[in-house]
């Protein structure tokens, strides 16, 4: 089992004709997720990654017409919002954006509207999800991965791959490998995530990768401590950034005394979270079980 | 993207934020002709993108015309917190008679904007949070309603405004609020919001960051940022869509992904290095994007190694390897190199490093690559 | 037993230092409502009702210092979608807007947001409610109304008063009178009412008064038939109103060939729901049984 | 409140919506005019607040300033309806390849405004609704996000638009969606929306229904409002704040609140008599507008008896008595009265109505009034 996708997902993609849309949809399609529409205003009746995927105009034409219930959202930011809702107005119940540099205002806008809505936001600005074996959304490399019992949710990108790949190297597999994203306002939360693995009977650990700013990984340690019975690891990036600067695009910064990787990395040890010096000492500890 | 305090608050007072009559020059004369238009008693502020300007003696009063050329002049010739003043905001002076602070930015937890309000202006708001936090007063604005009257009521009632204030501070708090909606701001903020001796308000101080994500819909805007506050690399970087933060340590880093590379230093420290550089190249890089990221690291004279650490997903790693070798064309590096590629088309992106005549040491492992480019950062390790 | 309001309702009056507002509280507190706060803002720290009531600026302070669970708002039309949403975002569980003449776009946006909330508004540009011998907030005059079995729902104002007067005239007490206003956008519809009172034990009968304009009767002949089984009977103002000509501030106005009063009389008549020639014959078939 | 052609057209212009190159004119000379400046064919058409002015002969084609001049005079003297035509305007004549319908409306329903789009232009949508409502095609307007770029996609390829016709048909949408908020709109329509010879989309028709309660924010718009299309009567009554419509049969009315004026209309008819008109005296009357009314009523030749029914709730009796003698005080009534009065301050309202020097019949049920007003238009019954 695997949690929010699976063999069963019926995946939509949308802004399937561009660069980075096509070459991730191909994939997509390699590693067995089933791909079955494409969406890009204006390019519908056409055909996408040679041949393979039918391409609509609307995300509504392409639910009716294959009966799509997700979404990988790849389209330029400043059109990345619309998409969003888009696929909320015509019924997809999971929604995972990996278009990085969405206003945040726009997010403002799209969460409040989400939140009266039955969809489920992954992202934006995130890798996607991967559970090994049954599909990948998003970017994630596959052959990273190996099934297994593992959980991970990661507010990083790339980071998450370096986790997943020190966890397979081990012999460690994943049920799913969720990456919800860095940015200041997302759709889906690490408290989201971890109530998903702590209900999934097949997921047995779970792995936490955060960073510096805001204070979603001390909610997470509160959440676990109230609410999780399986062991969690966790590793929180930054602990070097100097306070002050913003480190990249993800947001990471850190202001006042508050987000710092020393708060974080104490509220989760406070809870009984290990955590990790380094990426690939994640790999050890949850060796150790 | 900081705006100066001058911007923020002509940008608050089109949407009907009173501020002081002023104007901004760039040499005492302009500061002195400003003053004598003004007819009375001017302050003298620097407008440098830090804080601390009071403390720093950036924020001065002058009587007189002469005296505004005069501490215009000790102005201008100050460099504050390491940024030289290039600009000074000549204001008339206000009759300050209470100071409140005003602000307005994104909540992460709440997921929408949150106007603050606090009695005790004048002072920075972390400092009133840490030491007053019940003096400060918050309202959450629901972004389908906007900010609503009896919000601003609310906070004038709760930061002790009498009835006749109640009005006025209503409409700051509303065009404080489009302006902050306006321009994609992620903080806008007066700083203090003062009463004056005839009972008005007056925005006396502003502050205003741009969400950068925002700007594509503000070119009036983009065309604002004061380049004087970056280094010449720094403002390189952000022109190819870098991260880039310049940092003490003697490891040059190019990694895709700021949690990668935050924990690329980290690891760098672990193993007794230190890095000299945050840098990202962002998702789905392009050769060319690599290449200026390889050229501003090899620019800096503390570089003593160069590690590579890309993690492919969005990001290819043979359009890595291109950029790369396009920076080698121009730059010949005469550092160790240290690159480990991973992830998506990684195989053709080890091809084409192995083409190239700078030899690269290899490495598998986060940890492996780490130790190798402190290694060869002391000399220890030969490409 | 009553639906909405009873001698448990602690009542806030929104706009009560206002002509209406005033007059209006004092026939409520004389009616024996629980008036226990008023709101008009600028007005905070004095007094209402010859020193009865306690006025407050914000309907915030007046919840936190007077437990008030249930508002009605006098205020001008201009104003009043903000006390609705002041009253919404202060907790408030029930909102009556006396209010005639707020803008449709306002109400647009004050529905769509209550639609995200827990509280529930009647009106706007109805008379209120009546619980008999319990509580009376609105406008309604209590002294038409006595204490029984039959509840009454009303889209029209006055028309109601004389309904419940010829109820009571005939010795037919009422449970609650409710009118939930004519406007395009009103809070609590028919259905929602009828929801109510077929789940009211003390409710026996219900009768409805319904008028030409939009399909609400027909939406309430419907649910008739498919949820209750407590007997309606109704009674639809506008036969004789010309087609196309607006009646009145309620906007009540027949386009096209829906919304008149026999398509509307057809719909009740239809799933066995008997329909009065003149209001005063309602009283003679409520005495029916 | 209903605006002309011509003024909706114009607001949707300052929106982005293209619409034919044109102007007003009140005299056949002045169409002349407009129509020599437009250099080619135009389309002469009356503004009068009704439909079925094609039909009626009221827009025509003309081929040159001459046949214009002639076109105008021919519909300058017509009448359409009943209303005069006062107004033409003169349009440049568009090349139509194909109608569209394009409008908006609130949806009671939905509580919400839905946009409506069909591929049969240039016929009332309700014609279409009646005979091919599948080429209706409507998307909901979620009042938060406003009308998205994907509605309007979907709502383009559901009439069959072809790609080259939908960005500007979104930004047709847009606009009219724009405009209907702006000013407070219970109705925006386009019809038709035409695709003309060389491809492109023009409204060459408009219409637009303000909702009168979002007027106070419109000052402009409602000094447009055209006072020629009410009946002098009709006119006082909504300066007075009520709501009158002239019918056609013997006994006036004057109630308070819609639904029960029409029941009392209803109950007269029951009763076998005809209403000479509906008046509502709207909510909480105060004495004056009850006078305005009350004048209005005995101003109408036919009416033969009057029949007062108030039931009080934030209406008060007092207030309404007060009013009625106060008329009395001006126009001596000829006509016998009966009065009905309940509710708020009921015995107050009575008490003064018993001081006037005219006699009024009361009664207590309003079958019994109804009756009793019946069978004084008949001359039955003597006050």
């Amino acid at each position: 089992m695997a949690i929010l996708v699976d063999k069963n997902t019926r995946l939509l993609v949308q802004g399937i004709t561009g660069r980075e849309g096509e070459f991730h949809s191909l994939q997509m399609i390699e590693y067995g997720t089933q791909v079955v529409a494409g969406v890009t205003p204006g390019k519908g009746g056409g055909q996408a990654c040679d041949g393979q995927v039918p391409v609509f105009d609307t995300v509504a034409e392409a639910v009716a017409e294959t009966g799509a219930n997700a979404s990988v959202v790849y389209v330029p930011a400043r059109f990345a919002a619309d998409a969003i809702l888009e696929a909320t107005d015509a019924g997809i119940q999971l929604i995972v954006c990996i278009t990085e540099g969405i206003p945040t205002q726009d997010m403002v806008l799209v969460r409040a509207y989400l939140d009266q809505k039955e969809a489920r936001l992954v992202g934006p600005n995130c890798p996607g999800l991967l559970s090994p074996g049954q599909a990948k959304v998003g970017i994630m490399p596959g052959h990273i991965a190996t099934t297994g019992s593992v959980g991970v949710v990661s507010r990083s990108g790339t980071l998450t791959y370096e986790v997943v790949y020190a966890l397979t190297a081990r012999g460690i597999g994943q049920t799913t490998c969720v990456g919800i994203g860095g940015d200041p306002i997302i759709g889906t939360t690490f408290i989201d995530v971890l109530s998903l693995f702590e209900d999934d009977p097949l997921t047995e650990q779970v792995v936490l990768i955060g960073e510096i700013g805001g204070s979603d990984e001390e909610r997470a340690a509160r959440f676990i401590a109230e609410r999780m019975s399986k062991p969690v690891t966790a590793f929180v990036a930054g602990r070097t950034a100097p306070p002050g600067k913003r480190m990249g695009h993800a947001g990471a910064i850190i202001q006042g005394g508050t987000g710092t990787a020393e708060e974080k990395i104490a509220a989760f040890e406070a809870v009984g979270v290990r955590v990790a010096e380094h990426p690939e000492q994640i790999a050890d500890l949850v060796a150790q079980g | 993207m900081k705006l100066h305090e001058y911007q923020s608050k002509r940008l608050f007072a089109v949407h009907g934020v009173p501020i002081p009559r002023g104007d901004v020059a760039t040499t005492a004369q302009g500061a002195g002709r400003i003053a004598e238009e003004m007819r009375g008693p001017v302050v003298v502020k620097s407008q440098v993108l830090v804080g601390g300007r009071g403390k720093a003696g950036g924020i001065r009063l002058a009587q007189t015309p002469a005296e505004a050329v005069e501490m215009a002049e000790a102005i201008l010739s100050l460099e504050i917190k390491g940024l030289p003043v290039r600009k000074v905001l000549v204001d008339e002076a206000a009759d300050i008679q209470t100071e409140i602070y005003l602000g307005i930015v994104v909540d992460r937890a709440n997921r929408r904007a949150v106007m603050m309000a606090s009695s005790e202006g004048g002072v920075e708001i972390e400092e009133v949070a840490r030491t007053k936090p019940d003096a400060i007063k918050k309202v959450s604005i629901d972004p389908f309603l906007g900010l609503r009257g009896y919000q601003t009521l609310g906070l004038a009632k709760g930061i002790g405004l009498t009835e006749e204030h109640t009005r006025a501070f209503g409409r700051i708090a509303q065009g404080l609020y489009k302006a902050f909606q306006a321009y994609d701001a992620s903080l806008a903020e007066i700083n203090p919001l003062v009463v004056t001796g005839d009972g008005k308000l007056l925005a006396v101080d502003g502050k205003m960051v741009i969400d950068d994500n925002g700007l594509f819909r503000h070119p009036d805007l983009a065309e604002m940022r004061d380049v004087d506050e970056e280094t010449p690399t720094e403002q390189q970087a952000r022109e190819a869509g870098l991260s880039y933060v310049q940092l003490e340590g003697e490891i040059g880093c190019m990694v895709n992904g700021a949690g990668l590379a935050m924990a690329t230093m980290d690891i760098i420290k672990h193993f007794g290095g230190a890095p000299a550089n945050f840098l990202d190249i962002g998702g789905g890089a392009k050769a060319e994007r690599v290449a200026t990221a390889l050229r501003l690291i090899l620019e800096d004279p503390n570089v003593r190694a160069v590690l590579f650490n890309v993690f492919g997903g969005i990001t290819r790693c043979d359009e890595v390897a291109k950029g790369i070798l396009t920076a080698f064309e121009e730059v010949k590096p005469t550092v160790p190199l240290v690159a480990r590629l991973v992830g998506t088309n990684e195989a053709e992106g080890r091809e084409l490093l192995n083409q190239s005549e700078y030899r690269l040491v290899t490495a598998t492992t986060l940890a492996e690559a780490a130790q190798k480019a402190v290694a060869a950062a002391r000399g220890e390790l030969s490409a």
